[in-house]
């Protein structure tokens, strides 16, 4: 199952509902607000990397590069990936779920 | 920068893709986000099934927004959209009526006077059973909101 | 409607997941009318409710005092449109002090016309839920 | 039920409140709370300033809403407000252009064609000074939004 | 001064931000979906009575009721008010701030 | 526009809060719209930065690739309008992996007409960020 989350994990409890909920082998995308999840040395970061084993995390380049944050600045176990590469995603796996 | 999807876990190259959006224009992303998704999805050769527009999703379809020469333009981006890849623009009935988006049918009937619809070109407005059937007809349903 | 003329043959499990409370924002009722209109459509249906979605199954409610319509009851009615797994998340609960006590009573009839009512709310906890949500074939979250 | 904030704390009977409103109608509950907090306001003596509609809150002014006959009607109870108690309700031009909220002024100079506008009753579109004014000259200023 | 907070403590931070910046003599008002929050045996209401020392804490009743959260449920310390009362204080503060 | 001819007497300090994320939501622009109008009134502005609305103010940001306007260059402008002191919350930066070198430097000129640029931006810890609020007429929160 594939995973999206749009909010920031500052301001929502959406990424940590998401991630309580992600089991083995289900990817989750960050688009939108949630990109900010994956600056390296963030409180949410910390989080993801706790709570991300055996599942695949995917972030928007776009939104990262919107927002000025530089691949340098991101945690590590993160794949970045275009619109294209988005809807890859969808198709790849046969159901989806937003955590609005 | 190149996106880095195993493509072995990509199925088809022709997959029948609905989107439903869910939230404002403008106020938030993800009409915006749902907009450049189903461009690359139509890139890619995939048939948008249908976009299903809902909860405050329904107020992109306005032919009254206004927005400054400097930004986007939401609603034209959807009706362009409409008109040159033929994707089916479909806000709900009763959260479109809740919000004030008429179409001239709907207008008339609710008495607002002539020339007051504000249904933007290629968009229609229907029932939520359109959403239903869009899961059924469709392989992928994504939702978009806030 | 002539929505309901359509009459798919393909029946697919379809989701309706709601994590929002209700009365603050709309999502709870405009979900559930577009749960009571899908019903129409011959598909395999369940709902799931978790994180605050818990609060719009609650015992009690009365929108009265803000001027709004009562969301709940309609809860109640999901039996008659053969609506009938209402998958609700046990530790979404316990984290907002609830228990299942705190919850309507939402049943419907036995499916093979026999007389009585099977309760229609599951309490499933994380894992299991997990579980639901994968299994079905399109998640409508609200 | 009493309330029971110390009285010895209430510091007049006559203080001009102003209200700013953020948050579409329906979708959120701040335009009901806000109503039902003027409506106390006025019970209570207090005059109202202004209310002024920012964000998606400008949607709460358009006229084309029909929601469900057994729902509260949000714009019209606004515009009773306007009609009954003088309430000066102001949409923000620039919010409300780019949600398509125009007056008859705004509809024609953007070429909407006759009778295309669909603001309510009772409210009419101004600047953000308005905002700016409002706070300068009420008491307190109470915003409600999402 | 007056806080005022509308979201669930559940769904979003505003309330831990608002608590964060309250400060001795100040009061807080909890509207809309955040009287959630002063539910017993609840997480929110464990960080409420770890965070409001000094703090007035408000609940705005017709909220709870249309919620069907009856006052046997709330946690200690909290004042029940309605519209009016929200009124009142907010003409007893100065100015008030909104936690959105 | 008639709004700037009503020349008040009073003066009030106002307080516009920031605790949006820019482009996910519309906030961070319409908010600094605000501000910009609000300049013309004579009126003692500050701006508050904390939770996500510091954010607003990082660095390189771009948003042609997501196809919106890119809003941060405003902020460049404030000084012109007036407006010169921009509150940043330290504790929310540290939260969210952001220092102050993450930031956008914003200067205004001397306010007795010498030559010379003064840093708009003012870092302070959250205790202070209380005082801030409290020493101001009218918060304004988008």
């Amino acid at each position: 199952m594939l995973h999206t989350v749009n909010a920031s994990p500052f301001e929502r409890t959406a990424l940590t509902c998401c991630l309580a909920h992600a089991v083995n082998g289900d990817a989750v995308v960050l688009i939108e607000d949630a990109v900010y999840a994956v600056v390296k040395g963030s409180t949410a970061s910390a989080e993801i990397v706790a709570m991300t084993e055996g599942v695949d995390l995917y972030v928007l380049g776009p939104d990262l590069a919107a927002r000025g944050i530089n691949r340098a600045k991101l945690i590590a176990g993160i794949t970045e990936i275009d619109y294209a590469g988005f809807v890859d995603l969808v198709v790849a796996h046969t159901s989806s779920q937003a955590w609005l | 920068m190149q996106p880095t999807v195993p493509a072995a876990r990509i199925e088809d190259v022709d997959v029948k893709i609905s989107v439903l959006v869910h939230a404002a224009p403008y106020t938030h992303q993800a009409a915006d986000t749902a907009y450049q998704f189903i461009l690359a999805a139509i890139a890619k050769g995939h048939a948008i099934t249908r976009v299903f527009f809902y909860h405050d999703g329904v107020n992109i379809a306005t032919r009254l927004a206004v927005p400054p020469a400097d930004d986007r333009n939401i609603q034209k981006c959807w009706s362009v959209l409409a008109a040159e890849h033929g994707v089916d623009l479909v806000v709900c009935i009763a959260a479109a009526q809740r919000r004030g988006i008429l179409d001239e049918g709907e207008a008339r009937r609710h008495g607002k006077g002539d020339g007051a619809a504000n249904l933007a070109p290629g968009f229609r407005i229907a029932g939520l059973g359109q959403l239903i059937e869009m899961g059924i007809q469709s392989d992928r349903l994504v939702v978009f909101g806030a | 409607m002539s929505d309901t003329a359509i009459a798919p043959k393909i029946i697919k499990k379809f989701l309706y997941v709601n994590r929002k409370a209700p009365y603050g924002t709309i999502y709870a009722l405009e979900a559930l009318e577009a749960v009571l209109i899908g019903a129409a459509f011959d598909q395999d249906v369940s709902l799931a409710f978790l994180d605050d979605g818990v609060f719009q199954l609650t015992k009690g409610q009365n929108a009265r005092a803000i001027g709004m319509k009562t969301v709940s009851p309609a809860f109640g009615a999901l039996g008659d449109f053969g609506v009938t797994r209402l998958y609700v998340e046990a530790e979404s609960l316990a984290e907002r002090g609830l228990t299942r006590d705190d919850l309507m009573i939402i049943t419907h009839d036995f499916e093979n016309g026999t007389t009585g009512e099977v309760p229609s709310i599951i309490v499933v906890d994380r894992a299991r839920m997990s579980n639901v949500m994968a299994e079905h074939d399109i998640v409508l979250t609200f």
